[in-house]
């Protein structure tokens, strides 16, 4: 539960105008619609069965929400230049089998985590190059990539696994242990997510990741680098995707040609339950990093409720769009504020 | 002026040649495998060919529709495992075959009526919508048959969706699908209805100002899609003698891979459901003969996507140059 | 403040022979031009003489495919934007190009925004500095609202605010007034002379020419890509330059006909929107043309978008020949008669990627019919037929629209409504950005259309025109209806005094 | 009304599988191609157990090849593997089935055209196939993993179960089997509270060991009849509070597990040895296209090192009793 209120900069002493940050204020309000569909959840499973919200059961509901976290985080800075990468789940694969293999031989865990991230920014520039350079649809050519990668991966993998007896006893535990009930897994998520949300507001070149996705061409005639942008954009997914990578390597301490197969679908997911929208220009990574959580808690309260798991991908389905539906009646009534607020006239 | 339009022309063409390229891979595919591919070219094979495609070419035609329209429907393979499961649930409830499809189709109706209202009324992004009924329909079918996995359909209706005619390479099943692309070829290109279509996707808003009745437009395509992706479902079950909940999972990936590399654009207002069509059968072809010649799985996937990055890398340096040709001609003409 | 138009400083930008080509379409063939510091310069022509583009070659849109453009004399090359930009070169475009999700002070500031320590960006000196923009140009918009939703005009001024902002040495306005009202025009050519004070250039376009006889000092003009002059204005009258520009003496530019009224054909009753407008009651009749005048954002397009259906409206009746309109169905206001020609032709009257046959072909869907399937011969006689009566500049009826100039794409507008035969016939805006010699022609057309019985009612921001043209004046003020005002009445004065909301009538 | 229902269709009569005459003296014969054909390639236990069979046919003097889907619920794809295997006319094939029915037309084409089919670890539909080599009899499976578990928890306290995918046949099978054991009355203190499925996903099963342990607080034990399914639940398990507390069995393989068992997590497990499935698989299939069997019940073949074998009911050969891992012996076990 720390994924809540985004700070705002430490500009206290300055008085606000009346309309102060309407627009991260509509932001907000979106995001808080999740967070109450989100702990009204929670809220109804700890009455229902009060482990829910034991110090193990909150442990477990951040790590589940850690990893896609990350990757939606990621998602997110693509979706909102208007772009989209399919390939996160088959990146997340292959990093962490890459980073498995070096730690089969009792290798370094940082350097671990860094060969990860590295290859997950390979890969990322590889879809950013070819998106922003053939200037061609993303949806293809990240669909195209997503299948190149997991092909690669399982032509490379074969039948191998790596198992948690591979790995140093090190990096599996730092996989699952963490300060009382917070894991450290989710305390580096939250540290990235709260660098790239600080940084999507405050620098330029993260206000124009918006503009660019807002309108592409104004973006070009204002002189915004749209290539650099949206390289950037794609290489810091992959980034993030590779590190999800790493982590999942320690968390479930279990790699093989199939994993993260069919993980874009879950990302998109968060990512639009989250309010960033497809069409791109506006959301943000807090609400993907909500609705991330959203998301994987689901999976976790529907069981915890006793609810059989035969019930369950229906629920989830059903969740999916009602959170979606909320999000969308929220906008629509902050829309109609908006404007009778600021009519010009009136 | 002619050499205005015949520049023009050049660029035109360049546009619309994804679609005609993806015909002559095919073509060219079909031609070098009945050559040098052993197996390929005799009529079992290519019944089985045919008969493995037909599920992904069945959705193919709504979800061409809807993508031109500037949405998408991703729920289309579980609205087909729900109507076979329902088939399969039914069918063990001693209910008769004949009661059962037209039921089933009904069902694919309501799903895509559900999609279609959510996307219409409510305002809320398709793509959003149908990953969530993605999980939502097939959760039902898990609910509704379970563990069960059906199998003991009527042989004639089995014979039917599996067989072929004679000892040709024709699927009794590939004729009622040529109709429905016939059907499908000619609403998209030659009615009001799909040019109406085209103006949506390119443009909501303008289409709306022109008096299209963009909702029910759309409202109309998720529903027949609905449909379709029960037909499928039902075929599915039929061809495979098999109902059970998890049928057809994945098959949309599948869907929207072929038809992304038949020059569908996803933005909406482009696309020619030939391109579209040629497109299934060149992923159904290549996987066809890459499993003869023993090419693993994973190379297959391999080859997938490195088609799909050239089907759209390709066309644009195609359209480059053929600007910068043009541009140079313009150059050296001398105008009055 | 004066200089002499050939000798003095030097150009501060300058185009030598350039010459621009798309594909076969000559834009620009060998045309010059030179901008001197404390000038305000006129760049004149009719709709695709090639302004626009010149300008985007000035601005690093475009490379020039033959001769040179000079900053301070010496030869530059523009890779982008950016660079004109970094030049002190600001430009505000023919279309509105914000970034509809952002605040109208980071559409503003983008790439440039005031920074606090470590490059992050200080949100409130940007919003304070757009606060104060606004409040030169006098208007009152909340800089942190989303530029999603502004109208035309209020998108147009914020436009100027960002070219403004950059405090530039030369300023390109393409067609900046075109959806502006008198009051916002006087504002803006109050900050221009300011300007030209300081001593930036200014390079304005313009398709109203007394706007042009107000602010400019110089001209230049364009026919078919190609330069014809460029020379003082003093001492030039409105009829030189439109000789200048059409290469012929222009036809009346108001040929308003005398038609008796007829029938009532559109009638409105107590039309209320909430919060948008209130209690809006008037008819059109057979053969009339009324206009509806109001100051920029008085509520005139939501009443027309009602009344066509594309917003639902909470009370109210719209009738159509006695018969009431299905609230909120474009379709069958349609099929009763009714078309509208939007203010905003590039996302409402336009589908930009389809070719000008099938953009005039979208409101034939239902008559260019054979037997269930498109009659391609008749959709493509209709759209040549209106293309051609409207005098379309075009290659090839089947390119798309977006490679059509700003005037002509207005015209495909047009002449998809006017394909349809209506019989009542709503036009906002419907001159916007349209030179005088087709805005002439657009006049006669629809002075002919309600000879022959049309009904026609005529929003207009641009008040000669509502004055030219209209039989009967309605005026909005912030969302009623204020006065009715018949023709022999109706003057700037009252009909100002009714829009803003000095006289009730 | 008319029309075609289930009980017309089971008056039709099941199809006669037609089988000619075995000649158990008949010469093995060399130079056969045998096609394997997993659920899944790259799944390592398939690879295992096709290795077993690979081993076999080179043994043999046959030609061994696999091909397969890439992904487990890829059943077309399955199916058209069957098909490419029928047009390259391999002698055999054996086939792991994603399903039990869907393959049944294909697999009757290949029949039709002289190619003999063997499945194994899942079977199809018994007319589908010449035959079945089972990995171990369903009831020994079931039965076996509720004793394991028993002992564990001293006959005492809630079990739960968690499985692959609902559909999964194999499963299905062993937890009735299990059900059924627990009625016995030495089981009267032991109460199954759940069945869980984890769809053979890691995360998955992660999370519904969770929820297990969350809605059932007092939970003493868990069987998790799937690979997948015991890995993720003993990931989850050594790495919470629960570890060494609840216990945890299943079907395991040694490799995944050998970190579990040696720090306190599982105490046992079983399993039986994939490769011996693989090879046995193989030998069927070299046996019935040497006409040395024909897939009826009460026929016998020698299957090399690994014994003579007699077909069972329906087609059903069976590899025998599962092997149970522990800390003793699992360092002597590689797969
Ligand atoms: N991107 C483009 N592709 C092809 N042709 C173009 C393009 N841009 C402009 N043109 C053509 O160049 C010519 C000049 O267009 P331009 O927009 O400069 O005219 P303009 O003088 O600004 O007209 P208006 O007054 O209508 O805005 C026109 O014939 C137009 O069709
Ligand atoms: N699509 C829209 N979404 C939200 N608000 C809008 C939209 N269009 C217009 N508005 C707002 O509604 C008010 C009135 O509309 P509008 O400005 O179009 O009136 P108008 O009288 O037609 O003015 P003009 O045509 O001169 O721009 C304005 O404050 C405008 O900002
Ligand atoms: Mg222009
Ligand atoms: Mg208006």
């Amino acid at each position: 539960m720390t994924v809540v209120t985004p700070q705002e900069a430490p500009v206290a002493d300055v008085p606000k105008s009346s309309g102060t940050r309407l627009v991260d204020r509509v932001f907000k309000m979106r995001e808080l619609a999740i967070l109450v569909v989100f702990l009204v959840m929670i809220g109804i499973t700890q009455a229902g069965n009060s482990e829910f919200l034991s110090e193990q059961g909150i442990k477990d509901l951040l790590l589940n929400a850690t990893i896609l976290v990350l990757v939606a985080t990621g998602q997110s800075l693509v979706v909102i230049t208007r772009n989209v990468d399919l390939s996160v789940g088959s990146t997340l694969g292959i990093s962490a089998f890459a980073a498995g293999t070096y730690l089969q031989g009792g290798g370094n865990p940082v350097v671990a985590i860094a060969l990860a991230v590295l290859l997950g920014i390979g890969f990322g520039l590889l879809n950013g190059l070819l998106v922003s350079l053939g200037q061609v649809p993303a949806l293809v050519v990240t669909l195209g990539t997503l299948y190149i990668i997991r092909g690669i991966d399982s032509i490379w993998v074969g039948s191998r696994q790596i198992t948690a007896a591979d790995l140093p006893g090190g990096f599996v535990d730092f996989g699952s242990g963490g300060i009382s009930a917070v894991p450290y897994l989710a305390l580096i998520a939250l540290a990235v997510l709260v660098a790239t949300a600080y940084y999507l507001k405050h620098f330029g070149s993260g206000r124009e990741l918006y503009a660019l996705g807002s309108n592409p061409e104004a973006a070009r005639l204002a002189g915004i680098p749209v290539r650099k942008r949206i390289l950037a954009a794609y290489t810091f997914c992959g980034a993030l995707a590779g590190l999800a990578g790493a982590m999942y390597l320690a968390r479930f301490g279990n790699v093989d040609s199939g994993t993260g197969n069919g993980y874009e679908l879950t990302v998109v997911s968060a990512v639009v339950v989250g309010g960033v929208v497809f069409t791109g220009g506006s959301g943000s990574v807090y609400g993907a990093a909500l609705g991330a959580l959203l998301l994987t808690s689901i999976n976790s309260v529907l069981p915890a409720l006793g609810v059989s798991s035969v019930w369950v991908l229906a629920i989830n389905g059903i969740l999916l769009i009602l959170a979606i539906a909320v999000d969308r009646i929220v906008a629509l009534r902050v829309a109609s504020a908006l404007k009778k607020r600021n009519a010009r006239h009136g | 002026m002619a050499d205005i339009s015949l520049s023009r022309a050049v660029r035109r063409s360049a546009l619309k040649r994804w679609d005609s390229a993806v015909g002559a891979l095919l073509i060219v595919v079909l031609l070098f495998s009945f050559g040098f591919v052993d197996g390929f070219g005799n009529a079992l094979n290519l019944s089985f060919l045919i008969g493995n495609t037909l599920p992904i070419a069945l959705i193919a035609l709504p979800m061409t529709l809807l993508v031109v329209s500037g949405e998408i429907d991703l729920s289309v393979a579980s609205t087909a495992g729900l109507s076979g499961a329902v088939m399969g649930a039914l069918w063990n409830q001693g209910m008769a075959i004949e009661t059962i499809i037209p039921i089933c189709l009904l069902l694919g109706v309501v799903c895509g009526l559900i999609n279609g209202l959510l996307v219409t009324k409510l305002g809320l992004p398709s793509l959003a919508v149908t990953i969530g009924t993605l999980a939502a329909y097939r959760g039902i079918a898990q609910i509704v048959l379970g563990s069960d996995a059906v199998t003991d359909f009527p042989t004639q209706y089995l014979d039917f969706a599996a067989g072929r005619i004679g000892d040709t390479f024709i699927p009794y099943a590939f004729l009622p699908f040529l109709v429905l692309l016939a059907i499908a070829v000619v609403a998209l290109h030659a009615t009001p209805f799909g040019r109406s279509l085209f103006a949506i996707g390119a443009s909501e808003e303008a289409a709306r100002f022109a008096g299209i009745r963009v909702k029910r437009q759309k409202l109309i395509l998720f529903t027949l899609t609905g449909l379709m992706a029960s037909l499928t479902g039902i075929f599915w079950a039929l061809h495979y003698a098999s109902a059970r909940y998890d049928n057809a999972t994945g098959l949309e990936l599948s869907v929207v891979a072929a038809v992304l590399l038949g020059g569908i654009d996803f933005d909406g207002g482009k696309g020619t459901l030939g391109g579209a069509i040629a497109g299934v059968f060149l992923l159904g072809a290549l996987q066809n003969v890459m499993s003869l010649q023993d090419v693993s799985a994973q190379s297959q996937i391999v080859v997938t996507g490195v088609l799909l990055v050239l089907s759209v890398l390709g066309p644009r340096v195609v359209r480059q140059i053929s600007t910068a040709r043009a541009g140079r001609r313009a150059a050296s003409t001398p105008t009055s | 403040m004066t200089h002499p138009s050939t000798t003095g400083p030097a150009p501060v930008l300058a185009l030598k022979d350039v010459s621009k080509s798309f594909g076969a379409v000559r834009a620009l063939r060998d045309v010059s031009l030179e901008l001197f510091p404390g000038e305000v310069h006129a760049l004149a022509g009719e709709n695709g003489a090639g302004k626009s583009t010149l300008i985007k070659t000035l601005a690093g849109v475009h490379r020039p495919d033959a001769g040179q453009v000079l900053l301070d004399g010496a030869p530059v090359t523009f890779h982008g934007p950016g660079d004109a930009r970094d030049a002190g070169i600001a430009v505000i475009y023919q279309e509105p190009t914000l970034f509809p999700d952002l605040s109208i002070a980071e559409n503003i500031y983008m790439g440039r925004q005031p920074r606090r320590a470590l490059g992050r960006i200080d949100h409130k000196a940007t919003h304070n500095a757009t606060a104060a923009l606004m409040k030169r140009l006098g208007v009152e918009l909340d800089p942190d609202r989303p530029a999603r939703g502004l109208s035309i005009a209020d998108q147009q001024i914020v436009e100027i605010a960002k070219a403004l902002s950059f405090d530039a040495r030369v300023l390109i306005m393409d067609e900046p007034t075109a959806a502006l009202t008198g009051s916002e025009v006087a504002r803006l050519f109050g900050v221009v002379r300011t300007l030209r004070e300081q001593g930036a250039a200014v390079l304005f376009i313009s398709h109203r020419l007394e706007e042009i006889f107000e602010i400019c000092r110089r001209v230049t003009t364009l026919r078919d890509g190609a330069w014809i002059a460029s020379e003082p204005l003093e001492g030039m009258t409105e009829d030189d330059l439109v000789r200048r520009m059409v290469g012929r003496d222009l036809d009346e530019l108001y040929p308003k006909q005398e038609v008796e009224p007829g029938e009532v054909a559109l009638s409105v009753r107590r039309l209320t929107r909430e919060g948008v407008f209130t209690d809006v009651s008037f008819d059109v009749r057979h053969g009339e043309i009324v206009g509806l005048a109001g100051l920029v954002g008085a509520g005139r397009t939501e009443v027309a978008r009602a009344v066509f259906g594309i917003d639902r409206w909470d009370a109210g009746e719209v009738t159509v020949h006695g018969k009431a309109l299905v609230n909120g169905a474009p379709s069958t206001a349609m099929a009763a008669g009714l078309a509208l020609v939007p203010e905003d032709r590039r996302a409402q009257g336009l589908v930009m990627d389809m070719s000008i046959e099938r953009n005039i072909g979208l409101t034939g869907l239902r008559t260019t019919v054979k037997a269930g399937l498109m009659d391609r011969g008749a959709e493509r006689s209709r759209s040549l037929d209106w293309a051609v009566k409207l005098q379309v500049k075009y290659a090839r009826i089947a390119d798309t629209v977006n490679t059509l100039s700003g005037g002509n794409q207005q015209k495909v507008v047009l002449a998809k409504w006017l394909a349809t035969g209506p019989k009542v016939l709503i036009v906002d805006e419907p001159t916007r950005g349209i030179d005088v010699g087709t805005k002439a022609e657009v006049h006669r057309l629809l002075s002919q259309l309600a000879a022959d019985g049309v009904a026609v009612l005529m929003i207009s921001s641009d008040l000669p025109e509502i004055l030219g043209m209209a039989d009967r004046v309605l005026v909005m003020h912030e969302g009623r209806l204020t006065a009715e005002i018949p023709r022999s009445d109706a003057t700037e004065e009252t009909v100002m005094a009714a829009a803003t909301g000095r006289a009730a009538a | 009304g008319g029309g075609t229902t289930k009980k017309d269709v089971a008056n039709e009569g099941g199809s006669a599988a037609t089988a000619g005459k075995a000649d158990p003296n008949a010469e093995l014969k060399k130079g056969l191609t045998v096609g394997f054909l997993p659920k899944q390639v790259n799944n390592p236990y398939f690879t295992s157990a096709d290795k077993g069979g690979e081993k076999a046919l080179t043994e043999l003097g046959s030609k061994y090849k696999e091909v397969g889907p890439s992904s487990a619920t890829d059943t077309a794809g399955q199916v058209s593997y069957v098909n490419t295997l029928t047009q390259q006319q391999v002698d055999a094939m054996a086939v792991s089935a994603q399903d039990p029915g869907a393959l049944c037309t294909a697999l009757k084409q290949a029949m039709k055209n002289g190619i003999k089919v063997v499945t194994y670890d899942s079977d199809t539909t018994a007319d589908c196939r010449n035959a079945f080599v089972s990995q171990a009899s369903a009831e020994d499976l079931g039965r076996t993993e509720v004793q394991l578990l028993a002992k564990q928890i001293d006959y005492k306290g809630e079990i739960a179960i968690l499985s692959a995918a609902q559909t999964a046949t194999n499963q299905n099978t062993w937890i009735d089997f299990m059900k059924d054991e627990l009625k016995k009355p030495e089981y009267k203190n032991m109460k199954l509270v759940k069945v869980a499925y984890g769809n053979d996903d890691a995360q998955q099963s992660f999370q519904q060991t969770q929820g297990l342990l969350q809605e059932y607080p007092n939970l003493k034990g868990i069987i998790s009849p799937t690979t997948v399914g015991i890995k993720a639940a003993a990931q989850y398990l050594s790495g919470s509070k629960y570890k060494g507390k609840v216990k945890l069995t299943g079907l395991g393989t040694p490799n995944d597990m050998r970190k579990y068992v040696k720090n306190g997590t599982v105490e046992a497990f079983e399993l039986w040895d994939p490769a011996k499935l693989g090879e046995l698989a193989a030998r069927t299939a070299v046996a019935l296209a040497s006409g040395q069997i024909t897939g009826k019940e009460g026929e016998t073949f020698k299957a090399g090192s690994m014994g003579e074998y007699t077909i069972g009911k329906d087609g059903v050969i069976s590899l025998g009793k599962p092997t149970v891992f522990d800390a003793k012996n699992i360092d002597q076990f590689n797969f």
